[in-house]
C-alpha cells in the first residue's frame, strides 16, 4: 500500500513543478510604466520586454528617480539578486542622470503598483523614499 | 550454576493485594480488577511526584484493608519505584510509619520485594509484610527521556511507562491463598544493548538467563507451570526472549505471557507496549492473583525484568545492564 | 503568488525529509539532528548557497532550523565586511534576534499559563 | 549467547523504522508547516511594512507563538509522533523544545526549574549555531583578507 501512495504523490509533485516552469513570458500588458517626467520611456519598456526572465514589471518615473518593481519567473528566483543588478545597469545606461532602484521583492511590486495611482507629487516623493529605506533594511 | 536459589519451606502466602492505577490505564483489559483508578495523572495533587506517592499509599491502605489490619500491625514495608532516590516510596513510608526497606531493581522490584517479604516471613520475623512496586508515567518520562510535552517521534520499540502501584500483603501460610514456594535471584546481564528506546531487547537475555537458572536449579520443567509471565518485555523484548528460550530447546508456544504486551491491549498509540514497575506488579496482583484464587492457575512462575540504566549512564555511552528476578506461586 | 506557496511546501518538505533521514538512517537523536542542520545552514550560507534558496522558497527556507544557522552567519559576515574581524562577534545576533527572544519569552509565558498533562 | 550473536539476533527481530513512510509523513508535515509560514509571511508583507526578506522575523515569532499554544494544549506531541522530523526541524520544533522543557520543570519553581532547564533541549542548537557561524564567518573574513574570495 505504501508504494502506491508514494508513486501517486511523486506524480503530483512532478506535474506541479512542470506547471511552475511553464508560466507565460513577458507581453504587452504586463509592463506598467507611470511617467510624469519628460524622459522617453520607450527604452525602459525595451529593457523589460526583451528580458524573458521577468514576468511582470511596474515602473514609476518621477523627476530624477526611477523605481522598478519586477516579478521574476519561479525558477529564475534563484538568481533574483543578479537579475536586479543587470536591470539596474541597463537602466542606468539608458537614463544616466536618473537615480535607479530595481527590486524583485514582492512588497516593492505591491507598493509601486499602488503608487501609479497616486496623483499629488508630495505623496509620491514620500512613498519613493519609504520604499528605498524598506529595501535597504536588513532585519 | 546452583547459586541464588531460594526455597520457602513454610510457604508464606500472599494474603491480599492492593492495586491503584492512573487515567490512561482504564483502557487496559485488566482495568475491571483494579481496586482504585484516578482520573488525573497527579491524582489531584500539585506535582507528579506527589501524585505518585499518593498512588502507592492508597495501594498499601487497600491491601491492608483487605486483611483488615492497620499500618500499626505491619512488621515491614518493602517498596520501590523508578524516581530518583525513590522519593515517592520514601514519602509513603513516612506517612505509614511502618519499618521500611527501600528496594531498587527498576521494573523487577515487584518480584524482588515479594522475595524479600517471603524471606522475612520464612525466618519467622514477620506476621505481616507489605511488599510492592510502582511507577508513574510523567515522573519517569521527564527523568529518563524527554519532557512530557516534547514532540519526539517514538520508534516502534518504545514502551509506555504505566501509572500504577501494586502492593501485596505477605503473611505466614494461609490456606486458600497463593503460596510463595520457590524463587531465583537474578544476575545482572548486559549483552551490549545501548538504545534506551528499545529496553525490551536489553532485558530479554536477563529474563532468559533467570528462567534457565530457575528451571535447572529447582529441577522443574516448562510444562510444570500453568503460566510463565515476564514483567515488561513488551512486543520486541518478548519475541527476543522466546527466541532465546527456544534456542535453549524449550517450547514457548503454550504458557508464555508478558505483562508489557498485554497491558494496553493492542493499541498502536503505545508502540511496543507497557513498561515500568507498575506494569508487572499490577498484572501480577490482579490478573494472576485472581486467576489463582479462582483455581484457574495452580502453579505460576513470575519473572519481572528491570533495566538498570540511568539518564547519566546513557549519556556516558554505557550499555544497559538488566536483571530479572523469578518467583514461583503455588495454590494447594 | 501561488508558486511561492508551492515552492515553500516542496523545499520545506525536503529539508524535513533530510532531518527524517538523519533520524531513521543515521540513528541520530533529535538534538543531534537539529545541531547538524544548524551547522549545515551556516556552512551553506558561508558558501553563499542559502540566500538564493531563501529567495526561491521564501518561508520554505526561513522556517526550518537551517535558517537559524544561516541568519547567524549572515549577520556575522555582514558586520565583518564593515568592521573586519571584530564584526564577526558584534554582528552575530544582528539578523536573528526575533527567533531567540520569542522562544524565551513565549517559553516563560507558557510555563506560567500551562500545566503538563500525561494523556496520550 | 555472546554479544555479537545477540546483536545480530536483535537486529533481525527488532522492527526497523519504516523509512519510506516516515519520509513521506515528514515531507507532508514539514511542507504544511512551511506553507503556513509562507501564508503568515505573506500576511506580514501585505499589511505591514516588511519586505519579503525582512518578513521572516515576525513570521518566525508568530510560528513560535503558535507552537507554544499547541504544546501547551498537548497537541504538538501528536503532530510530532505523526510527522517526526517534519515537526521537529521547523522553528516550531525548536519552540516546542523550549516550551515543553519550561512547562515540565515548572514544578521545581521558576528560577531553578524553568530558568535552569528551559534550554535543556534547545540550548545545544544555539551553541552549535553560534559556534559554526563564528567559524564560518572567521574563515570567510580571512579568505577575503587574502583576496582569495570577495564578499
Amino acid at each position: 500500500m505504501e508504494g502506491t501512495i508514494i508513486r501517486k504523490v511523486g506524480l503530483m509533485m512532478m506535474s506541479i513543478i512542470l506547471m511552475l516552469a511553464a508560466c507565460g513570458t513577458m507581453n504587452e500588458d504586463s509592463i506598467q510604466i507611470y511617467n510624469d517626467t519628460d524622459e522617453d520611456i520607450e527604452e525602459a519598456k525595451q529593457v523589460f520586454e526583451n528580458d524573458d526572465r521577468l514576468r511582470k514589471a511596474v515602473v514609476v518615473l518621477h523627476d530624477d528617480e526611477l523605481l522598478a518593481g519586477v516579478t521574476v519567473g519561479t525558477f529564475e528566483r534563484f538568481r533574483k539578486t543578479k537579475i536586479e543588478k543587470d536591470l539596474k545597469e541597463k537602466l542606468e545606461k539608458a537614463y544616466p542622470e536618473v537615480e535607479v532602484l530595481v527590486s524583485a521583492d514582492n512588497k516593492v511590486v505591491i507598493e509601486t503598483k499602488k503608487m501609479t495611482k497616486i496623483k499629488d507629487q508630495q505623496q509620491l516623493k514620500k512613498e519613493i523614499k519609504k520604499i528605498k529605506s524598506l529595501s535597504e533594511e536588513q532585519t | 550454576m546452583k547459586k541464588g536459589l531460594l526455597t520457602f519451606a513454610s510457604r508464606p502466602s500472599i494474603a491480599a493485594t492492593g492495586v491503584t492505577a492512573g487515567p490512561l490505564e482504564q483502557q487496559s483489559p485488566f482495568a475491571p480488577l483494579f481496586d482504585k483508578v484516578y482520573d488525573d495523572e497527579r491524582s489531584g495533587l500539585l506535582t507528579n511526584e506527589k501524585g505518585h506517592a499518593k498512588l502507592v499509599e492508597d495501594a498499601c491502605m487497600i491491601a491492608l484493608s483487605k486483611v483488615d489490619s492497620k499500618p500499626g500491625d505491619v512488621d515491614f514495608l518493602l517498596l520501590g519505584d523508578l524516581v530518583n532516590q525513590m522519593t515517592p516510596s520514601n514519602f509513603t513510608a513516612a506517612n505509614l510509619e511502618i519499618p521500611y526497606l527501600g528496594l531498587f531493581a527498576a521494573c523487577a522490584t515487584s518480584v524482588s520485594s515479594l522475595i524479600m517479604a517471603a524471606l522475612l516471613t520464612e525466618a519467622g520475623m514477620s506476621q505481616c509484610t507489605l511488599a510492592g512496586a510502582s511507577s508513574q508515567h510523567n515522573s519517569i518520562e521527564r527523568q529518563f527521556r524527554y519532557p512530557v510535552e516534547y514532540g519526539s517521534q517514538k520508534p516502534d520499540t518504545a514502551q509506555w511507562t504505566v501509572t500504577a502501584a501494586g502492593v501485596a500483603a505477605v503473611t505466614p501460610n494461609k490456606a486458600g491463598n497463593p503460596a510463595i514456594t520457590k524463587a531465583t535471584i537474578g544476575r545482572v546481564v548486559d549483552l551490549g544493548m545501548t538504545e534506551p528506546l528499545n529496553m525490551g531487547a536489553a532485558m530479554a537475555p536477563a529474563a532468559a538467563d533467570t528462567l534457565q537458572r530457575h528451571l535447572d536449579g529447582h529441577g522443574t520443567k516448562i510444562t510444570d507451570y500453568d503460566v510463565i509471565m515476564t514483567g515488561d518485555l513488551a512486543k520486541t523484548g518478548f519475541e527476543l526472549y522466546k527466541t532465546l528460550v527456544e534456542k535453549a530447546g524449550m517450547d514457548t508456544t503454550t504458557n508464555f505471557r508478558d505483562a508489557g504486551v498485554e497491558f494496553y491491549g493492542n493499541d498502536s498509540n503505545f508502540q511496543a507496549g507497557a513498561s515500568g514497575a507498575g506494569c508487572s506488579s499490577t498484572v501480577y496482583f490482579t490478573d494472576i492473583y485472581s486467576k489463582m484464587m479462582e483455581g484457574e492457575y495452580k502453579r505460576v512462575l513470575l519473572i519481572a525484568t528491570g533495566a538498570l540504566l540511568s539518564p547519566l549512564s546513557y549519556q556516558q555511552k554505557e550499555t544497559i545492564p538488566c536483571i530479572a528476578h523469578a518467583i514461583e506461586l503455588t495454590m494447594k | 503568488m501561488v508558486s511561492m506557496f508551492v515552492t515553500a511546501f516542496i523545499v520545506g518538505g525536503l529539508i524535513c525529509v533530510i532531518g527524517q533521514l538523519l533520524f531513521d538512517v543515521a540513528k541520530l537523536t533529535p538534538a543531534h539532528t537539529l545541531c547538524t542542520l544548524v551547522v549545515a545552514g551556516s556552512i551553506l550560507d558561508g558558501l553563499g548557497l542559502y540566500e538564493p534558496l531563501i529567495d526561491f522558497a521564501g518561508a520554505g527556507a526561513t522556517v526550518p532550523i537551517t535558517s537559524f544557522g544561516n541568519s547567524l552567519t549572515h549577520g556575522a559576515m555582514a558586520e565583518a565586511e564593515k568592521h573586519g574581524f571584530i564584526g564577526v562577534l558584534t554582528g552575530m545576533f544582528e539578523v536573528t534576534s526575533s527567533g531567540i527572544s520569542a522562544a524565551i519569552l513565549f517559553g516563560f509565558i507558557a510555563a506560567i499559563i500551562f500545566k503538563s498533562k500525561g494523556k496520550v | 549467547m555472546d554479544e555479537k550473536k545477540y546483536a545480530t539476533l536483535e537486529k533481525k527481530i527488532s522492527p526497523k523504522p519504516q523509512i519510506a513512510r516516515n519520509m513521506f509523513t515528514a515531507f507532508v508535515t514539514g511542507g504544511t508547516i512551511c506553507l503556513i509560514g509562507q501564508g503568515i509571511s505573506l500576511f506580514y508583507t501585505t499589511f505591514f511594512d516588511f519586505t519579503e526578506r525582512t518578513s521572516s522575523n515576525p513570521t518566525v515569532a508568530t510560528m513560535i507563538f503558535i507552537a507554544m499554544l499547541l504544546t501547551g494544549f498537548g497537541q504538538y506531541k501528536k503532530i510530532a509522533q505523526f510527522g517526526g522530523a517534519g515537526a521537529a526541524v521547523p522553528i516550531t520544533g525548536f519552540s516546542n523544545a523550549v516550551v515543553s522543557a519550561a512547562i515540565e520543570h515548572k514544578s521545581e519553581g521558576y528560577v531553578l526549574g524553568v530558568g535552569g532547564n528551559m534550554f535543556k533541549l534547545a540550548g545545544s542548537v544555539i551553541l552549535f549555531g553560534v559556534f559554526s557561524a563564528f567559524l564560518v564567518a572567521l574563515v570567510k573574513t580571512i579568505l577575503v583578507k587574502f583576496g582569495v574570495v570577495s564578499w
